[in-house]
């Protein structure tokens, strides 16, 4: 058994996390989640080539598979960067052919899966088509907003949409390092896309699941640092704060919670990215565990800071919010746990 | 023993609740993204005479007790208005309370008749950065000179502070370390909130955001003689008088909090239906929500057995702490999982459940943290060494 | 309001702590090993007159409420002896009810100055293995033939029925497929517990031991009419009345035991130290006994508030079900808390509270899971779509 | 990155449960719970080479390290086998010299390391040394009535006593499945082991940690296959029971927990045997989490039982005790939380 990530992965981590740090720094990204407007930040990751990771070299990618998308979600959620545009594509790039593919990860043109982020994405409502024409409604689009092209479930398969013929309208998120909006198609013109949509939804769900529980991996290791960082300036009562067993079991806490969902996350990552047989299981137990320790971890850490954290200066609330998200995004607890039942076949049917 | 309110107190909580209910949700988001204070809702409430539900009748107040205060805040929370609506009027309906017990006769005459027609905002002064939960190690420093007093220092976390005209300012007038024991040494004054010499800063924060909290920058603040409540070096018991009142009113609003976002859990809980059926109908759903209406009326309990102690001149510290946590906690919860029912954080401003939820959450932090109470319940009523 | 207890009451659970204190935890820990029937503590609770709390004073009685029964419950529980104390008197204090109510003049004279006395043991035999939580579904029969009935059929969970003379037999006389309202058709007798035609076989169990929990298979036993409680086929309506002050009762039970266990571990975390200090000055043990007594507390109330309304003829499902649930969970809170304090399972014995722990886990199973209290709760109180 | 056993440990893995569910089946475990009497279980145990894994091969073993014994750990609370003396003879094996180990396992001569289970195996009372003669008492030493060996920890090292020379009280625990000892000393002869006292309890206790993880893992394993069936047979109001949605998410909720700690036992196992830098951490963390998270699954199966859980005849209760004890055993989290906070550096000290 080996435990430890490749030499390549751990290699792709660090320079990520490295060229993280040094772009989205937090006045930047206090600046585009202000602004509204993360174009800056996805252009540099589309022009820096980390959108290639995670498709087929042949496909224009760069190659490797969910578990470098997990570490790459991860890595984002940790500096609460806008990575709803690089979500998006992610999800939506298995659908596209080679040559539409090369386009959204050379040209970062962004690209979405149109299904609501309310549920997992192979339960969303499916568009109609009448020709090559589609029609329909999808509320909740993660990315939809930042994206040039739309790949849309239907009735009758995957078709393409560009973005230009969509009503797109965003909705306001309370955590405002993402973005989802409302997409409408009137008879919009489209192109059939020759992946089988069943398959391709049933693996989006996986990958939308992992991904998630990655974020909120990410999002926590933040927190967890933050507070720590906190617990050293604040004193009371003539103690540091981090004196108090308090504090200590709270931060513990997080940290068992946090070692935990990173094993389990890079597992169900490697699990769909290897087919195995309970791979679903996998994915529904990571987003399961993660997203619920990640909205633990953020009512623990906000504890830690007091009021401190509760105010718009601190990065806390950044974190705090996209955490809380993350329990419902791409399906609320309960959806998962339903799923995860039938696995264990509760009743005999 | 007897659980039914008394005919009066009963009548008040209707009477605040039909006329917050002219308020709706949508007006409180409006204010709340606006960071607009409710003067509408503020004064409509004067004009009911609810402001003055604690100031004795010599002040034009109705002269009642914390029960009745507590209700009028729980009403206006449970309203939708949440803590919004609460901390609008929050210190007109107790917070005079050192003034009243403690003030001179002037002050009282020329001030208590204006908090009750809703005239004179006030804001309450006394926590600083560094001294956190200790109040004692306050350093906000009050030196005579003469007439007056000169102030200077920093406070922080005062609510209301940008609408106020006066405030109660809680100032050390001899230094913690050259005091006799360290509850000495503090004297309370009621003055203006001179802008000239306080400068005012709103801290921009997650939640209940129609009413500002503050940073007071103090520079050379002159304060007359008489605008001192009491005597000096006194201002500290005089405070804490309130202490066990005040964390009965914020266990009321967060109570009142969660009886709102739990309205509306079990509103969409029935209304939105998934595959043909309504979402409440799952019991993944349903037993959380259950669980919450469970945990508000014992914390509503609580609540009104702390009330009925204050008001009956018995002890009630054990049952104020406790109201506080367990409301704080009850009515979190309750917002958490409304949140829950209609899928996250996401479709939030929607729902409004989002901004209880942002409120809820400010209530297991302030003015007193949860976990400040588990250390006066776990030292003082069980009897377990202090552990900090 | 009004928050304290009648004198009358204080009395009452006063006298009663004082007599349950005479039985240490040694000799219910003995019991419990035993598996034996705590008859010394029986018998003083007999002699005391505590036994007929609830019973009407023309038949030896006290003919006081649901109030004072559940102070005598939750004080025998809170002295240590927990569950098996409790049990060993419970269908004394109030199992009666139905006869009080619906039985004939002279099956009350015969009988309820006996139950006052401690010279009748009584059961309840309602539940049935194949019906589970679904009273209506039972299946014992009870056939008429002339002046008697011949009933077969199969109980379970029927406490103390090894120590009992006489039993409280819900069957049906009309099948359920044959019945207009699934509640009709279902019988209740008050008869000998004849062991020729009924076979009692205890059921071993993780705790609660000193009172037997059954097994009772009935074969063709023979119940004269006169044994017949009220009319045939309003069985279930009969039952039905005692179904909230049960479920206030059980409450008491359970408060108490996390009474018991909350004072344990308070007194362990003083008097333990290690590195030292004690180990109550640790946050991490602290806080969580914090936590469990505001819980208690707050479920106290609620169940205060719960036999007030019963005993004033008001509407009380709603909190008799969340006086269950409440001090159910706090209850087994306390004693999960309690024993993670004595450092685990593995101790217990000899600190006693393991077998609090055990008792206070049966609580939330027995005799209605916390599950179904959130159904009611859920669909009853919050109105709710039924989840089940 | 691999994330599947080698396949000698899965042969392992596979042969014990084979192995396991022949020997020691419900009846058969009743038997030496009700007696008190285990001999039958820990002499087959030794006989047919169980207790060789994990010991390296010159010492008599047949190699494997702690990932090997964590998989045995899981697989013994499985099925509640009585397995103390096996858990105290692989804590105490590593102080021992290899001609003495060799006796430990081809003779089933168990021994025991001599620590109070009451708090990790670093942290408990040392015995004073005299001459070649050791005195002192440690209470709650697991397996120490099964043992007839003795290591034992001193002022001056560590030494070797044959149980005959001490006395030892046995202490009933509520979990029938383990016993306790009370051991003492009084001038017992002894032999000075050339083992290193701080380093060997230091590990001892990593190795504590994840065993008694493991044990929860496998006790939960057990108490969910358990309601799995029960849900199957048991209706209520018309309905098999496992079609309640209550019943759904508490046993999906119990299958993340267990997914969750099974990644993280297992990765805590290879971190101590692999002694990367966090292995401290990683064993805290495992411990924590899959004792917390089979507690929660004990009273949750216990409630999906509802009565029938809490009969002696079922055997939940069984289970239900074991995962309750390995929560304080070898100690209680608040105790782990230190160590997981002090690595975290929360008081700028």
């Amino acid at each position: 058994m080996r435990w430890a990530l490749e030499p390549e992965q751990e290699m792709f981590r660090d320079s990520l996390s490295g060229w993280i740090e040094k772009v989205a720094t937090p006045p930047r990204v206090r600046g585009w989640l202000d602004s509204g407007d993360p174009t800056e930040f996805e252009t540099a990751l589309a022009e820096e080539g980390w959108l290639a990771v995670g498709t087929a070299e042949d496909s224009g990618g760069a190659g490797g598979g969910l578990l470098e998308l997990a570490i790459a979600a991860e890595t984002f959620a940790r500096d609460a960067a806008p990575s709803s545009a690089w979500f998006a594509s992610v999800l939506a790039l298995p659908a596209l052919d080679a040559k539409t593919a090369v386009t959204v990860i050379e040209e970062g043109r962004f690209a979405a899966l149109v299904v609501s982020a309310d549920g997992p994405p192979d339960t969303s409502a499916r568009f109609t088509v009448t020709g090559n024409r589609v029609t329909g409604t999808a509320s909740a689009v993660l990315g939809a907003d930042r994206a040039a092209l739309l790949v849309i479930p239907t009735d009758a398969g995957l078709y393409l949409v560009d973005s230009s013929s969509a009503t797109i309208t965003p909705t306001a998120l309370l955590d405002r390092s993402r973005t989802t909006a409302t997409v409408t198609l009137e008879a919009a013109e489209a192109t059939r896309l020759e992946a089988d949509a069943a398959t391709f939804l049933a693996e989006a769900a996986l990958r939308a699941a992992v991904l998630t529980a990655a974020d909120s991996l990410g999002a926590s290791t933040r927190m967890l640092q933050l507070s720590v960082e906190y617990s050293k300036q604040r004193s009371q009562y003539g103690q540091l704060i981090g004196s108090f067993q308090a504090m200590k079991h709270a931060a513990a806490t997080v940290l068992v919670a946090e070692e935990a969902s990173r094993s389990i996350v890079y597992y169900a990552a490697a699990s769909v990215d290897e087919r195995l047989p309970d791979a679903a299981l996998h994915a529904a137990a990571a987003k399961a565990q993660a997203t619920r320790a990640g909205s633990d971890t953020a009512d623990s850490t906000l504890t830690m800071h007091g009021a401190i954290g509760y105010t718009w200066e601190h990065d806390l609330q950044l974190l705090y919010k996209r955490a809380k998200l993350n329990v419902a995004l791409f399906g609320a607890p309960a959806v998962w746990n339903e799923r995860i039942a039938q696995a264990l076949e509760l009743s005999a049917a | 023993m007897d659980f039914t309110l008394s005919e009066d107190q009963q009548t008040i909580y209707d009477a605040v609740t039909e006329l917050a209910s002219r308020f709706d949700d949508e007006y409180w988001l409006n204010k709340d993204h606006a960071h607009e204070f409710p003067t509408e809702f503020y004064n409509a409430l004067a004009e009911g005479g609810w402001l003055g539900i604690t100031t004795p009748e010599a002040y034009g107040g109705h002269g009642f007790g914390i029960t009745e205060a507590s209700l009028i805040l729980e009403a206006v929370s449970a309203s939708g208005g949440g803590m919004n609506a609460a901390s609008s009027i929050h210190l007109s309906i107790f917070g005079m309370h050192p003034v009243i017990v403690h003030g001179s006769e002037e002050m009282k005459q020329q001030n208590l008749p204006r908090i009750v027609n809703g005239d004179l905002h006030v804001c309450f002064g006394v926590t600083e950065p560094d001294a956190g939960l200790d109040t004692t190690r306050i350093t906000t420093f009050a030196k005579r000179d003469g007439d007056h007093y000169v102030v200077n220092g920093k406070k922080v976390w005062i609510s209301k502070a940008m609408e106020s005209e006066k405030i109660l300012l809680l100032t050390r007038t001899t230094k913690f370390e050259d005091s006799a024991k360290k509850t000495d040494g503090l004297t309370l004054f009621f003055t203006d909130l001179n802008r000239a010499n306080i400068d005012v800063r709103p801290i921009r924060k997650m939640g209940r955001n129609a009413v500002s909290s503050n940073e007071l920058f103090i520079d050379d603040l002159h304060i007359p003689v008489e605008d001192r409540i009491g005597e000096e070096g006194k201002g500290f018991r005089y405070i804490l008088d309130g202490l066990n009142p005040e964390r009965m009113l914020v266990a009321a609003e967060a109570l009142g909090l969660g009886r709102a976002a739990l309205r509306r859990a079990v509103k969409y809980g029935n209304d939105r239906h998934v595959f043909g059926r309504p979402i409440g109908m799952n019991q993944g759903l349903q037993f959380p929500l259950a669980d919450s209406l469970a945990k508000l009326d014992a914390a509503e309990l609580m609540l009104r057995k702390a009330t009925w102690l204050y008001d009956n001149g018995l002890p009630c510290a054990r049952e104020a702490n406790m109201a506080k946590y367990l409301c704080a906690e009850a009515g979190f919860d309750a917002a958490d999982r409304a949140l829950q029912v209609h899928g996250g954080m996401g479709y939030s401003e929607e729902y409004h459940v989002a901004r209880y939820f942002r409120e809820a959450r400010l209530l297991k932090i302030a003015p007193l943290s949860q976990e400040m109470v588990l250390n006066y319940i776990g030292e003082h009523v069980l009897g377990l060494p202090r552990s900090y």
